[in-house]
């Protein structure tokens, strides 16, 4: 029973990652109809801005003096990680995807180019930095609460906590504003965007802005729970995610947030009631059997043709 | 003049679709553009939105004026929200995947007067269309299509345009409403409205405009006043059908 | 006369690597470079025929080379290996230069069969959606074979060399050289013949507009279900040639990356296009080599220059069309009517 | 002249810090033997030319990169793979293009088994998982032991199963409560350590790579683990303390040699490395450089005639033959194949994040 | 024996009765029209028809056969071909090879024909591929048979749509609006083409459309609906003198 708890918690944990990052896929994909395959990959560089900002602000590369307590170098790298992740997200939709668009290229081929800029990313922060492993600096230091054999630390519940927070956010922002139909619009049918008097171009960058400054939030967080960095730790969660907001019914944030919880916890409870090697086989086979019954996944509704 | 189209030559790729036409529409006009298919009519509207390529053409020369100044350099949402011109497009384009009610509150994204200003717009629109406020929580995509035209035209008179440009807003109307589409047309202009009308029923295009321009494979090859061109025999012969 | 130019060239081509290889004027190497380019054309055309032909969008391509990769190497060493497990072998070695290509499309089936499963949802499922759907199966398929320890688990699976020395034995020739090139000439007429037929035409039609293939009498269910099966059992037939190459296989080498690859050949050459996958199969396997001195370097030289490309040609190498409509002479050589013109 | 040496090893991929070390131990040594004009062999000197090929730290481009180097290179040995997991396949083909081949750092038996022409310049997992068991046993008095390993990989997987055998034999059967597996790349293991620390072990043993213990331990402490970790010699190598800080402290592990305190040619080597990187070398790069120098031993031993194929042929016979070679992370001879016999050292993480040395374990 | 009788049909989205009781019953080779308000439902009869949607009541007989629970693709290869309102056609095929997918019911050999090229298959191909012919010939469209779709005139597309589902051989073809976007001078000669094709071809047509001398110029039967019901069906001259049909949809063209 303790363990369940526990193992619940772990999810909510674990969970709360998938969501943010597949909430920032969900974003892009809810405009452009593009699936980011960089998104992973602007998450890892949010977790090293994040990190190059806390060493930054801690003094140890020595531009300002060391002192600056854990929690106020928190404040300020998550905001400084957030602008720097977005300025990241905003350039490659301006160098690589928006050209594309103005030609008029297949979308597949903007999805290709956006797993080639994930590539770049990932490798280019191993040239640039080289292979060692960073170690995100203890900025805040870990609680551990015990409550009769349940432990929970602070960390645990800031990111569950940011992550509902996050959703509603997003929620509000695509559902209930006028910024957000466009959004919506502009999946649709970008060619009638402009003629409502929206200019389609700040919509996307916003958009841009938005889903990168998430990843970049959900980077920091995760630096924080696993402190060990390394360029290619957004692939694997980056793909994940992916699915995760697939299942929940791609270009719904609602989906998305779902389906992130849903993946978190499925891996978790397998790893903890099944030998770990099971967990993607029933992870994976539990979200196919959704899909196949729901194929739209949870939340997704299906773009009727009428003809 | 409102708005005059100097010599103006457009490509799509490598295909160049407008030969260097000219024309003007005046203020408080109704001008049509007839021809057919393919002649470029839709194009010569697309490039008055400057629309972004690949669906819209390039421009190559000449000028687009707007009460004498150069469109050129302009955005499209600019046209739309400093301008006040709208265009109902060809094949309606509508956002399938918000509902009607959503589909007009988003033309009105980029009015700044207040919001009973629009919501007596709503409810001219209604008036014209009892159909679509019959509809307004379906999700707009599923709707026929004569019901999905109410809705682009609707959409355009939501954003309380200045120059209406019309793409066969007629498509796929019924007889009736068509009749009543045009009349309420009427009434705007008489109200204001300048409206430079493309369609495909040429005969009805020409009783509705007070002039009107004929194109013919990317060239104007005739123009004059509706009464005019409805006589030109050769008009008559190759446009207006037996 | 025409209709023999390409079997003339084909056989004299092959010929001519044989001999090269014998000689050792190609080392090994090379030789395997080259295995490697023929392993890729098979990868890319077949992928090709899902995401290209038919417009789906499938990342899963590794999985269903696993699969083919899987089966007929542990077939082989089972049947073969002297001391293989299962406590083999069952056969004598001499034979398996007859049982060879079997056992590579016994490897296929069994890719078409797993294809098979994932072409079920497709029928409800479209786009992005079965991209996950791809991606899932291939991550099912990777963990299964992790899961099974008789044939190594995440180990890997090893004991193919003892089946390719077998067949030197018989006969001292490059004979995976041989296989290869024939497979990817099988593959290559397989999927030719499949898309010029107006069966094959319907894939397209499936891509373009599928509610109007449905209502203008095309199967789409059944259309939908043999390109899957044709392409992920050609993608098998790549994996058991892969495995035999290496001589050893294991779950990691069937992961996103090598899917990704595949992806990146299919989208380099034009969606669509057998020619532009087959040439820009052998063009990225040519740069992964040349490039390999870069070590890291590598990875972020050649996103960059695919990303490159895509804005100077963000059609692909070949847009949708073939070699043969870029050089029109090369149709007439090939004696080759296009059908409708 | 010049020797041709090829070196297998993961400069990109999970663990590139191993390739890095690998690769700064070589480059010490070439500077070091071409600055005294080289190697000299039957009365000639001959200049060292290291070739090096990125395996990627992944299975398959391992054995792509000894086919180049045999092939393309045509290299007299090769140094590499580092890990199991390319060893294996990678000696398979070495042995089969009848290649002498080094392999410093990888433990499992597979690596060399069967293969005359592969060679290991470090002890075997059999060894090692019984020397960290008992001393599980005599240091904890532990009657109950967790694991935690990857099981997608061959080092962590064979060492964890050496482990659970030997603790068992101990302890009698079931003494191991948790024997949890990940995968490759895992981040988060709460579930699996939610199940260890429900089991109630006393020691946890944990034979992973150096950039996934501080996850692990951190991870540990937080879902309330207080007992002692115990490693394997995957921790020594690269950047241990500096990922996992504080939190390692404390810990012991069973490893080749501990930097900290060493004499003679050991110290004269940390010092030089430490001169030429300006950090400590970890076991890697000690492996690495005896493996090397055992190639050249067994170079010098067989003489060069300039056939390659020749040559190697009689670098492996002639490192069959090497007795008490006089490595620095101890004396090595071949009495058996190509695996040697040698000590372990098992190493306490100090207070000051230093591997200090805690005790010996010989064969 | 009818070759199509409607019995009935229903059809509902959500709440929506966009269907009702609908019924109509094709003889012989007739050309009737169905004319309406927007939204009235005419496309959803024939998207019932065509085995699209599945109806929610009622039932379709197909020379007497029923067609419940048919894949739209069986439907026509029954014999019900259908064109679309807004254009549907495979825009990146050629011409020809449009006319040549649409005979794919007709294919007659299977896959291993197809990658062992055995006569069959090529005697097959043939045959379609003389097929197509033979329509873009009659429907002068064989100058265009190797183009694209998208590079053609709207007018030109309506015409291949219309060849397209002639290929599938059919008794009985839908049209759907196929006068709508096009100019005057193309529209009579849509009519005198859908005049030829009726006789030609002898089958039967059910046409869609709003633009009145179209429908009135051929059709020998009009049925008008409205919200998905029937409010009249006769001659051409009945229906323009039916106040019901005059207040529902015809209205009067004063500008
Ligand atoms: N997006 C495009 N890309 C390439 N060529 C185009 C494009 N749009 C139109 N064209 C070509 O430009 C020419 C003019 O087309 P346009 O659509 O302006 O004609 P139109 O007069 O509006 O015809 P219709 O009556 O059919 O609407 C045609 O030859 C057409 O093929
Ligand atoms: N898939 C659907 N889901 C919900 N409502 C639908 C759907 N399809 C059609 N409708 C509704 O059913 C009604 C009938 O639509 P239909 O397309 O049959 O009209 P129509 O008679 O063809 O009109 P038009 O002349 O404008 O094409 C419309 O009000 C439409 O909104
Ligand atoms: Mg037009
Ligand atoms: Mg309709």
């Amino acid at each position: 029973m303790e363990s369940l708890i526990q193992n619940i918690l772990n999810a909510l944990q674990w969970g709360s990652f998938y969501s943010l990052i597949a909430l920032g896929y969900c974003l892009v994909y809810g405009v452009l109809s593009l699936i980011n395959f960089a998104h992973g990959d602007i998450f890892m560089a949010g977790a090293y801005f994040a990190f190059f900002g806390a060493t930054f602000l801690l003094g140890k590369t020595g531009v300002i003096p060391p002192g600056m307590p854990g929690w106020a170098v928190l404040a300020l790298t998550i905001p400084i990680s957030m602008i720097l992740t977005s300025a990241l997200g905003v350039t490659l939709e301006r160098v690589a995807y928006r050209p594309l668009r103005r030609k008029g290229a297949h979308k597949l081929y903007v999805v290709i180019t956006a797993l080639m800029c994930g590539l770049v990313l990932e490798n280019g922060n191993l040239a640039l930095f080289g292979a060692s492993r960073k170690n995100f600096p203890t900025l805040v230091p870990q609680i551990v609460y015990s409550l009769g054999g349940v432990s929970v630390t602070n960390l645990k519940v800031a990111v569950i906590l940011v992550a509902v927070l996050s959703f509603l956010f997003l929620h509000y922002v695509v559902g209930k504003t006028k910024i957000g139909m466009a959004m919506q619009a502009i999946s649709y049918d970008r060619f009638a965007v402009p003629l409502m008097g929206i200019p389609t171009d700040t919509v996307i960058v916003f958009t841009f802005v938005l889903g990168s400054s998430f990843a970049a939030l959900a980077g920091v967080l995760f630096a924080m729970s696993y402190p060990v960095l390394d360029p290619f730790m957004g692939a694997l969660i980056g793909w994940k995610a992916f699915i995760a907001a697939v299942v929940g019914g791609i270009g719904s944030i609602r989906g998305a947030f779902a389906g992130g919880f849903l993946l978190g916890f499925v891996e978790i409870m397998v790893v903890a009631f099944f030998p770990s090697t099971f967990r993607d086989l029933i992870a994976f086979s539990i979200l196919l059997l959704i899909l196949s019954l729901k194929p739209t996944g949870l939340f997704g509704v299906a773009r009727r043709t009428k003809i | 003049m409102l708005l005059e189209i100097r010599d103006l030559r457009v490509k799509y790729g490598n295909i160049e679709a407008l030969h260097g036409i000219s024309f003007h529409v005046e203020k408080g006009e109704i001008v049509t553009l007839i021809g057919a298919n393919g002649a470029g009519k839709t194009t010569t509207l697309h490039s008055i939105m400057r629309l972004p390529p690949p669906e819209a053409p390039k421009v190559l020369s000449g000028d687009i004026l707007f009460e004498g100044m150069s469109l050129l350099s302009t955005e499209p949402h600019d046209v739309v929200r400093k301008l006040h011109v709208a265009l109902v497009p060809e094949g309606r384009h509508i956002f399938g995947n918000l509902t009607v009610m959503e589909n007009l509150t988003l033309a009105t994204y980029a009015r700044k007067d207040g919001a009973s200003a629009i919501s007596a717009d709503l409810d001219r629109v209604f008036d014209l269309f009892p159909r679509l406020a019959e509809r307004r929580n379906q999700r707009s995509e599923s709707l026929s299509g004569g019901e999905q035209q109410m809705l682009a035209l609707g959409r355009a008179l939501m954003s309380k345009c200045q120059t209406l440009l019309l793409d066969e807003p007629s498509m796929g109307l019924s007889p009736l409403l068509m009749y009543e589409m045009f009349r309420t047309l009427k009434r705007l202009n008489e109200q204001g409205l300048t409206i430079l009308l493309i369609e495909q029923n040429a005969r009805l295009a020409l009783r509705f405009a007070h002039r009107g321009y004929v194109l013919d494979t990317g060239e104007i090859v005739a123009s004059g006043s509706s009464a005019e061109l409805a006589a030109d025999p050769a008009v008559k012969k190759a446009y207006l059908g037996g | 006369m025409r209709r023999c130019i390409v079997p003339l060239v084909t056989v004299s081509l092959l010929g001519l690597i044989l001999a090269a290889s014998v000689t050792d004027a190609i080392n090994f190497y090379w030789q395997s470079v080259l295995m490697f380019m023929g392993i890729n054309i098979i990868l890319s055309t077949s992928l090709n025929l899902v995401n290209g032909n038919m417009g789906e969008f499938s990342c899963g391509h590794a999985g269903f080379m696993a699969v083919g990769a899987y089966v007929s190497s542990v077939l082989a060493v089972a049947l073969f290996a002297p001391g293989g497990f299962l406590g083999g072998p069952y056969l004598p070695g001499y034979l398996t230069v007859f049982a060879f290509p079997l056992l590579l499309l016994a490897g296929g089936l069994a890719a078409a069969v797993t294809g098979l499963l994932v072409a079920l949802p497709s029928f409800k499922t479209r786009g992005d959606y079965l991209a996950i759907i791809t991606i899932a199966a291939s991550y099912i398929i990777k963990s299964t074979i992790e899961n099974v320890g008789a044939v190594g688990g995440a180990r890997g699976f090893m004991g193919m060399a003892k089946i390719t020395s077998a067949m030197t034995e018989v006969w001292n020739i490059p004979w995976m050289m041989l296989w290869v090139f024939a497979a990817v000439v099988f593959t290559l007429v397989v999927i030719r013949r499949y898309v010029s037929s107006t069966f094959g035409k319907g894939v397209d039609a499936v891509r373009q507009d599928e509610i109007a293939a449905e209502i203008m009498s095309v199967d789409t269910d059944r259309v939908k279900l043999v390109t899957f099966m044709l392409s992920s059992g050609l993608a098998g037939i790549a994996g058991g040639l892969f495995a035999f190459v290496l001589g050893y296989i294991n779950p990691g080498s069937f992961t996103i990356i090598k899917s990704t690859e595949a992806m990146v050949m299919v989208y380099l050459g034009g969606m669509g296009s057998i020619s532009g996958a087959a040439l820009s199969a052998v063009a990225f396997t040519l740069l992964m080599e040349v490039l390999r001195p870069m070590q890291v370097g590598k990875w972020v030289i050649i996103p960059m220059m695919l990303i490159l490309l895509m804005q100077f040609r963000p059609e692909g190498f070949f847009g949708h069309r073939e070699l043969t409509d870029i050089f029109p002479g090369l149709r007439r050589l090939l004696g080759r009517e296009e059908s409708g013109k | 002249d010049t020797l041709k040496i090829g070196f297998n090893i993961p400069l990109t991929g999970d663990i590139p810090d191993v390739g890095e070390s690998s690769k700064n131990a070589a480059e010490l040594l070439k500077k070091q033997v071409n600055a005294a004009g080289g190697v000299e062999i039957g009365g000639k000197k001959y200049t060292l030319d290291f070739v090096y090929e990125d395996n990627e730290s992944k299975a398959e481009s391992a054995l792509s990169a000894a086919r180049k180097l045999i092939t393309q290179d045509k290299v007299i040995g090769m140094v590499g793979p580092q890990s199991s997991k390319q060893a294996v396949p990678a000696g398979e083909t070495a042995n089969e293009l009848k290649t002498p081949m080094i392999a410093p750092w990888s433990t499992n038996p597979n690596t060399t088994k069967n293969r005359p022409y592969v060679f290991r310049a470090c002890f075997l997992d059999t060894f090692q998982g019984p020397v960290a068991a008992m001393f599980a046993k005599q240091e904890f008095s532990a009657k109950k032991a967790a694991v935690l390993y990857d099981i997608a990989s061959d080092y962590p997987k064979g060492l964890a199963e050496d482990f659970k055998a030997a603790f068992e034999k101990i302890n009698g059967p079931g003494s191991v409560v948790a024997f949890e597996t990940f995968t490759t790349k895992d981040v988060d293991f709460s579930a699996q350590l939610t199940n260890i620390v429900k089991s109630g072990a006393d020691v946890l043993f944990v034979p992973q790579y150096y950039n996934e213990v501080p996850l692990i331990v951190k991870q540990a402490k937080a879902l309330g683990w207080k007992n002692p970790i115990l490693g394997s010699d995957s921790w020594g190598s690269g950047d241990l303390m500096g990922l996992c800080g504080d939190d390692c402290k404390g810990f012991f592990f069973v490893t080749h040699y501990a930097a900290a305190g060493a004499q003679g040619a050991t110290k004269d080597f940390i010092d030089k490395y430490q001169a030429a990187y300006t950090k400590t070398p970890d076991d890697v790069a000690a492996l690495t450089w005896d493996a090397i120098n055992l190639l050249l031993t067994g170079i010098k031993n067989a003489g060069v005639t300039g056939d390659v194929a020749k040559d190697r042929e009689a670098v492996k016979d002639a490192l069959q033959k090497v007795k008490d070679f006089d490595g620095i992370t101890g004396k090595m001879s071949f009495p058996s194949g190509g695996d040697p016999v040698k000590c372990a050292v098992v190493v306490k993480i100090d207070e000051q994040g230093k591997f200090s040395f805690f005790k010996s374990v010989c064969p | 024996m009818a070759l199509l009788d409607v019995v009935n049909l229903t059809r509902d989205f959500g709440g929506l009765r966009a269907v009702c009781e609908f019924e109509t019953r094709f003889e012989g080779r007739e050309l009737l029209g169905l004319i309406g308000p927007n939204g009235a439902g005419k496309t959803t009869v024939f998207n019932v028809v065509s085995g699209f949607y599945a109806p929610s009541a009622g039932e379709i007989l197909f020379q007497g056969k029923s067609t419940a629970g048919l894949k739209p693709h069986k439907v026509t290869a029954l014999g019900i071909a259908r064109t679309f309102q807004n254009i549907r056609l495979w825009f990146d095929l050629s011409v020809l090879d449009n006319i040549r997918v649409s005979q794919y019911y007709h294919l007659e050999y299977g896959l291993w024909d197809c990658f062992l090229r055995t006569e069959r298959y090529k005697r097959r191909e043939a045959a379609i591929a003389a097929n197509a012919h033979e329509i873009l010939e009659a429907l002068n469209l064989a100058e265009y048979a190797g183009e694209l779709p998208k590079n053609l005139p709207y007018g030109l597309q309506r015409r291949v749509e219309i060849a397209r589902a002639l290929s599938v051989k059919p008794k009985l073809l839908m049209l759907d609006e196929p006068a709508a976007g096009l100019s005057s001078a193309d529209v009579d000669d849509l009519i005198k083409l859908i005049g030829w094709i009726h006789k030609e071809f002898d089958l039967a047509i059910w046409m869609i459309e709003h633009q009145m001398d179209v429908v009135m110029k051929l059709c020998t039967r009009i049925q008008v609906i409205d919200f998905g019901q029937t409010i009249a069906d006769g001659t051409p001259l009945e229906i323009q003198a039916n106040p019901d049909v005059i207040k529902a949809y015809l209205g009067d063209d004063a500008i």
